[in-house]
């Protein structure tokens, strides 16, 4: 710490002078506020190859929402552990600091982490890594909404660029429920007045889900047109990460 | 503070020497292989052993005896306060190392060289005397896993206050701040295997509130032998034998 | 300068292509040899001359949210700054002066020896080396940051996050974290009625008064640029790479600031000895680097603008 | 060689297999002790030998292995290791001498193949036991927590299991979709402003709420906060010692949070966090829901739900007076009341049903020996109105759209009758309580 | 140029210097160092088998760890640590026993300036009671730079934060080298000129430096003086145990 030693003082990030407005999807005619429509998803940008010094690694930016993912290995266990036939996947998710709107601590974050893992320990061929493991470390540079879709689909790209075994690449969308809408990709402010939220991540070409989350109440008919919502976008998504590797893949060639 | 009425009647009611209400039961883990719950009144533990079994660490492997355990936690309602706790806090190793040491003293572990034991306590409710109440749990879970024992290890806590000898403390009594004797014995042996003191307390007076705490314990390990007896009959029962 | 040679071609496209494996081999083995083989031609194996650092630049405003904010890759060697402003109560010795929090960052992303769980050796060290660096340089006027005396200061956060690892973490660190220095925007605020500071916003700026009507960029009264050097033998190695760094183990970082002033000299032991003409030497690449760092963040400021 | 001891010092299975295999230094075969051999560590040694060689090796030991096909599945491992015992220990002659005594009921028929048939006698499934006739005999329950954490079972045993769920009869006599019997007993921790403990077969979770009084967020001045936190406490499984648990508590907790407490509006939540508020903006309470898993055995987070919701059901919150005229900036005083309590409603709070995935089939309360074998297990929280609260999944396997909704159909079905049974468990708990 | 220090040393004075060798019986070497009011303990084990890591197994590596006065273990103690350490790895002679570690634990007793250099000082002689086997002595000193320009030697705690910039310089000291007498001229420059490890803070001109360097170099040879003084063998059953 730089400037005057001994104990940091507390400090607060100021906040506008505005008071808090109603959430706008309470009105009738409301728009999102980056204008997009209830159905439309951010501009995907995709980048493999982001980090030298990993074996595997993509950048993922989805709006304002930034997300870097290094995969390392297959590589010696870090743990000592019994014979084992199959390979093991270990994740670790971390946000930066200046990541989220108040200063945080820039620490793990755990939940992001069990989840991470859960939606692709299903895409990824653990036998092909006996006794060894994959280490897939994503930092959040910028969180602004669909943090965790944006994780996974941006690991399962880092993971082909390192070129582990996978079933499928794993893409990832989550809608948000505003009152009677279905809002698909919501950003930050979205999420934060949500009724509720449904995230799919799944492998498109196989057409199954590996990750499932379902927060708030929703009708079974509300839960079918959401999952369509999500499964229909994320076969969009699919097809934008295998144009990014398929660049790569020819840029290198040349 | 007063403790003591003139009637001679402690804040919940006790007399000076009279023990709180114990109550022990068998097989609360069906997991385990012995587990036993143990109340002293408001204080509720809960204890399961596992082993003898293989080492989880070889390098821990004593070749001579067998490797004790004890791991002591609180759950987070188990206090008036809510608080929230990480494992392996300074109390809750000291009192791990004092349950263990107190357990491995009457376990036979020579009879069990290269493997481990692991006792676990847990404190579903903490009134006071919970170091006394895990042992006596350890000591029926041990029994209960089968696990040879020179004698059932039973503890008690006494302490001094308003110049009376109390028996078992309860938590108000406990952190009035005078002394605190917790003591384990060996009854039948008729050996002391543990003995705590915090606080200061002249040597002539100390032998009484220990007398106490010993009549205490012994009493604690009459009712623990009807306990294992009752429970072994009950399994002779089922068995049909 | 008659140690820098000029730039030379390319190691020799011809050589047998058999011998590829072998050269591979040899590198991974006897890395030292290799790299000396490589040093008696006065030519590193990235092809690059001894005294030329790597390609370098600065994107301004990364980060969006931030009040400043630089990515800066030198070579692979990424790093990313941002500066968020908070506000605070300054302490009694000092009631009209603010507070910048360095701190440097090495997330597991960043290079495969970093797990996860526990920050790595490097980290701490960097990030007290950048904030005695800055804070003894003088660079930033700390009564700038300065709001309402006694009452509230800015407290700067500035956090440098290693993206990629690939030596030379100091010069990289320090370059990223003085381009959000110049980059830093500091928000107009006024204090409301209960003494709390308070973002003006576009729409009500005429209500209030801001506390920071003419303090809304720091002025940086020199700038900092560092260049790190290997010694090894009579070899003066600019801007190693993570291998040349774990290969030769002297390195020296000389810290200069525009005007020219001696900021640091870091040397961290190392089994080279470094001797007066060594020193100038090192002195003197560095002088020329500090140009060529200097107009990249011009111009870098000037493509934000 | 054996030495036992005083009554206390009774040697079961367990011990009993360290002296012999440590006598003889033998590696053990199998990486824990064989599950069958678990039910009589209860007994004293005698009985624990005598029944240990008789029933394996006795008249059917050997034929059975013969005989038919389907009890090798389990015999094999039993008559090795009892053939390892008699030879280290060289009871070979007590075992003549036992197997002639008729302690046993003929094992002709022996419960395991009755399994197999499908033909068990309807009984509390959740015992280990079966009565027959006037005799009781040990169901070989499929016990046994690995050393590792993890249920590791041999080959055969994992065969069994699935065949079994594939067969519409698990282990324990189950249909695919009968859950356990649920016991509930509510006030358990007098300190806590409400608290219960459920039992679901071997699994035990006990959940208490405080209630503390606290701010609101400034995002949502009108609202209480809700925590919920789980512990695995070590007895439950050694594993769990030091931060082994911790994983698996985060993993839970996480679930239930997004199970029972809604959206970030609060919309859907269980429960109705806009009656905590004392003063808007100013003074809410603040509920700490503990959850401890004191025994597991599968299916943790239904029984933590059930739990929680038996916790809050049991939940009195005092009736607090706030001081009138305290001026706008400072806390307001406040009076709590020892007497007057507010009870909660929570007919909202929804339970949750876990669908674990065995093979092509699903199930509903598994054990952790079915838990081990499962591909993915999805949680599916389900309210009275029959809306789904919450989904999480578990296991890495992928699932086909189409499944998962059926999943949900399915989920909806068991919890009106899981909801059904739980408030009728609760209400009996509390009646005899005040009983 | 005159320059007035509060007690009255002369710019080139070192504090008065104390140097007491195998304080600590348990440790395999020790030696506390003492200039004026600055104290530090040193305590060295080793080597034993084995080293951490990331370190290279062909070489035998030394692990330094730093106990501060007071508080907690920061950045600035870590920065100590890797200091220290990569400067005593250059002195020792790591090739001879590869794959050990030597322990260095250096407790501060007392802060009042050039906290580093005497740790150095230290650490280098309690390698020296523990018989570690090292190619030269290093001797560490801090000049400071007044903002006249001038250069003072060894300041207090005081001096140190009133100047404007100093810097930890660290010399061979190679009298009684077994290295073949022509390498210790290198390029002209005495062995005893090179630096091995050089920390500074503050601005200050290159010219300032150079000059630090100077004086830094003349202070050097009177410590090593000392040094070599009090840890040269003392009577044969020391030595040996020291050999």
């Amino acid at each position: 710490m730089a400037g005057k030693g001994g104990t940091t003082p507390a400090t607060y990030s100021p906040s506008p002078a505005t008071a808090k407005k109603k959430p706008p999807h309470l009105k009738e005619d409301w728009l999102r506020p980056d204008g997009r429509g209830f159905h439309q998803c951010r501009p995907a940008f995709f980048r493999t190859g982001a980090v030298n010094a990993a074996s595997g690694s993509a950048y993922a930016e989805f709006g304002n929402t930034k997300v870097i993912v290094s995969v390392f290995g297959p590589r010696e266990s870090k743990k000592a552990m019994l014979y084992n036939d199959t390979g093991r996947l270990n994740c670790n998710v971390s946000l930066t600091t200046f990541a989220t709107p108040v200063r945080g601590q820039g620490l793990d974050h755990k939940e992001y982490t069990a989840m991470l893992h859960k939606a692709l320990e299903g895409a990824i061929i653990v036998e092909s890594f006996p006794k060894t493991t994959v280490d897939v470390f994503a930092l959040v540079l910028e969180s602004s909404g669909s943090d965790l879709p944006v994780i996974i689909s941006c690991a399962s790209l880092a993971l082909a660029d390192a070129g582990i075994m996978m079933y499928d690449l794993v893409a990832s969308v989550s809608v948000s429920c505003l009152s009677k809408n279905l809002v698909i990709d919501p950003i930050l402010e979205e999420e934060n007045c949500q009724d509720g939220s449904l995230m799919i991540a799944c492998m498109p070409s196989r057409y199954e889900i590996t990750q499932l989350t379902v927060t708030g109440e929703w009708s079974t008919p509300k839960i079918n047109e959401g999952m369509q919502l999500c499964l229909d976008a994320c076969a969009k998504l699919a097809k934008i990460m295998r144009l990014c590797l398929k660049e790569a893949a020819s840029d290198s060639q040349e | 503070m007063e403790f003591v009425s003139p009637e001679g009647l402690r804040l919940d009611g006790r007399r000076p020497m009279e023990m709180r209400q114990i109550r022990a039961e068998i097989g609360a883990v069906s997991k385990a292989d012995g587990s036993a719950v143990f109340e002293m009144g408001n204080t509720k533990v809960i204890a399961a052993v596992y082993g003898p079994r293989e080492l989880q660490n070889r390098s821990q492997q004593i070749s001579s005896q067998a490797l004790v355990r004890c791991e002591y936690s609180m759950a987070n309602f188990s206090t008036g306060d809510r608080m929230r706790k990480s494992k392996g806090d300074r109390r809750s190793t000291e009192i791990s190392l004092v349950i263990r040491q107190t357990m491995e003293a009457c376990i036979l572990t020579h009879l069990m060289p290269r493997s481990q034991i692991d006792i676990y306590v847990q404190v579903l409710q903490a009134d006071g005397g919970t170091r006394s109440a895990c042992i006596n749990a350890a000591t029926l879970a041990l029994a209960d896993a089968g696990i040879p024992m020179c004698d059932l290890v039973t503890s008690c806590s006494a302490g001094y206050l308003n110049t009376t000898p109390l028996l078992d403390l309860n938590y108000v009594e406990d952190s009035a701040g005078g002394p605190d004797v917790t003591l384990g014995i060996l009854p039948k042996l008729d050996k002391v295997t543990l003995l705590q003191m915090d606080s200061k307390l002249p040597i002539d007076i100390l032998e009484n509130v220990m007398q106490l705490a010993i009549e205490g314990c012994k009493a604690i390990a009459k009712y623990i032998r009807e306990v294992l007896l009752e429970n072994t009959k009950q399994l002779e029962y089922r068995r049909g034998v | 300068m008659e140690k820098i040679k000029k730039r030379m071609g390319l190691p020799n496209a011809s050589e047998d292509l058999s011998s590829e494996m072998e050269v591979d081999a040899f590198r991974r083995l006897f890395p030292l040899r290799y790299f000396e083989r490589h040093l008696a031609e006065s030519i590193r194996p990235d092809g690059r001359p001894l005294m030329k650092a790597r390609e370098t630049s600065i994107f301004l405003g990364a980060v969006a949210s931030a009040n400043g904010s630089a990515l800066v890759k030198i070579g692979s060697t990424t790093m990313l700054t941002a500066i968020k402003m908070e506000v605070m109560t300054p302490s009694l010795e000092s009631p009209d002066e603010g507070c910048i929090a360095i701190d440097f960052h090495m997330p597991p992303i960043c290079s495969p020896i970093v797990r996860p769980g526990r920050p790595a050796e490097a980290s701490p060290v960097v990030s007290k080396q950048l904030s005695d660096t800055i804070s003894s340089s003088k660079m930033i006027d700390l009564k700038e940051l300065s709001l309402v005396s006694g009452k509230a200061a800015w407290m700067a956060y500035l956090d440098v996050y290693c993206l990629d690892a690939d030596g030379a973490l100091f010069d990289a660190a320090l370059l990223s974290a003085v381009a959000a220095l110049s980059h830093l925007q500091i928000p107009a605020v006024a204090m409301n009625d209960d003494g709390r500071i308070i973002i003006m916003s576009d729409e009500e700026g005429q209500k209030q008064e801001p506390v920071n009507k003419e303090k809304r960029k720091l002025t940086l009264k020199s700038i900092l640029f560092s260049l790190t050097c290997i010694l090894h033998k009579n070899y003066i190695l600019v801007d190693p790479t993570s291998e040349e760094e774990s290969i030769m183990e002297t390195h020296v970082t000389i810290v200069l600031d525009t005007s020219g002033q001696l900021i640091s000299f870091y040397k961290p032991g190392g089994s080279v000895l470094a001797y007066t003409a060594a020193i100038q030497d090192c002195v003197a690449i560095s002088r020329q680097r500090v140009q060529e760092l200097k107009s990249i963040l011009e111009n870098s400021a000037m493509e934000v603008e | 060689m054996i030495r036992i001891g005083s009554l206390e010092a009774i040697i079961p299975w367990n011990t009993f297999r360290c002296f012999f295999l440590n006598s003889l230094n033998f590696p053990f075969p199998t990486k824990r002790p064989c599950r069958s051999f678990q039910l009589w560590s209860r007994l004293p040694a005698r009985i624990t030998q005598s029944l240990l060689l008789h029933s394996h090796l006795g008249e059917n030991g050997i034929n059975r292995l013969r005989d038919t096909k389907s009890n090798s599945i389990l015999a094999l491992p039993l008559l090795l290791i009892s053939l390892i015992i008699c030879e280290c220990c060289r009871l070979t002659q007590l075992l003549v001498s036992l197997s002639h005594e008729p302690r046993f009921p003929s094992p002709a028929v022996h419960p395991l193949s009755r399994l197999w048939s499908g033909s068990l006698p309807s009984h509390d499934p959740s015992l280990p036991r079966l009565i027959l006739g006037s005799k009781v005999v040990f169901f070989p329950r499929l016990t046994l927590i690995s050393l590792q954490g993890m249920v590791s079972l041999s080959l055969e045993e994992k065969h069994f299991i699935k065949g079994g769920i594939a067969q519409d009869l698990r282990c324990d006599g189950r249909k695919r979709l009968t859950c356990r019997p649920i016991y509930v007993e509510t006030e358990v921790i007098p300190q806590a402003n409400g608290s219960a403990r459920v039992r679901m077969g071997a699994t035990d979770v006990i959940s208490s709420v405080k209630a503390e009084l606290g701010k609101p967020s400034s995002s949502h001045p009108d609202r209480g906060k809700v925590f919920i936190n789980i512990d695995c406490s070590s007895t439950a499984e050694p594993a769990f010692e030091g931060r082994g648990g911790e994983e698996l508590s985060a993993e839970l907790s996480i679930s239930l949070q997004r199970c029972l407490l809604g959206g970030k509006s609060g919309a859907g939540a269980g429960i109705d966090l806009s009656s905590l508020v004392i003063t808007e903006g100013k003074l809410c309470w603040d509920l700490y829901i503990d959850g401890l898993v004191v025994s597991s055995d599968g299916n943790l987070l239904d029984a933590l739900g059930a739990a929680i919701k038996a916790a809050l059901s049991n939940t009195g919150i005092p009736r607090v007076q706030v001081a009138a005229g305290a001026s706008s900036d400072e806390q307001p005083e406040v009076d709590i009341s020892d007497e007057e309590f507010l009870q909660f409603d929570t007919s909202g709070v929804p339970v949750i049903v876990t669908l674990t995935k065995v093979g092509k089939h699903y199930i509903v309360d598994a054990t952790s020996e079915e838990e081990s074998q499962m591909s993915a297990a999805v949680s599916i929280s389900v309210n009275r109105q029959g809306h789904i609260c919450g989904i999480t999944k578990r296991g890495g396997a992928g699932l086909d759209p189409s499944i998962i909704l059926d999943m949900i159909s399915v989920a909806k079905h068991v919890s009106e009758q899981l909801m059904n049974k739980l408030d009728s468990e609760i209400a009996s708990a509390e009646a005899e309580e005040e009983s | 140029m005159e320059i007035n220090r509060p007690d009255g040393r002369t710019p080139n004075q070192l504090r008065p210097l104390a140097c007491s060798r195998s304080v600590l019986h348990r440790a395999h070497g020790s030696a506390s160092w003492a200039q004026g009011e600055t104290k530090v303990l040193a305590a060295v084990y080793g080597p034993k088998a084995g080293t951490k890591k990331n370190e290279n197994p062909e070489k035998a590596s030394i692990e330094v760890i730093w106990k501060p006065k007071t508080g907690q273990i920061g950045k600035a103690e870590r920065e100590s640590e890797m200091i220290l350490k990569k400067t005593l790895e250059s002195i020792c002679i790591r090739t001879i026993y590869p794959n050990t570690t030597t322990s260095i634990i250096v407790q501060v007793v007392h802060d009042d300036g050039a906290l580093l250099p005497c740790a150095i000082n230290a650490a280098c002689a309690a390698l020296v009671d523990a018989g570690i086997p090292l190619k030269h002595l290093a001797v560490a000193v801090c000049c400071s730079v007044t903002d006249s320009g001038g250069i003072i030697l060894d300041p207090t705690k005081h001096e140190e934060e009133n100047m404007k910039a100093f810097a930890y310089l660290v010399f061979p000291n190679a009298i009684v080298t077994v290295l073949p007498e022509r390498s210790l001229q290198v390029s002209g420059e005495s062995i005893a000129h090179g630096i091995i490890t050089s920390v500074t803070q503050g601005a200050m001109s290159v010219d300032d430096y150079l000059h630090c360097l100077d004086r830094g170099r003349a202070a050097s040879a009177r410590l090593s003086e000392f040094l070599r003084k009090n840890i040269e063998p003392k009577p044969t059953s020391e030595a040996s145990k020291a050999g």
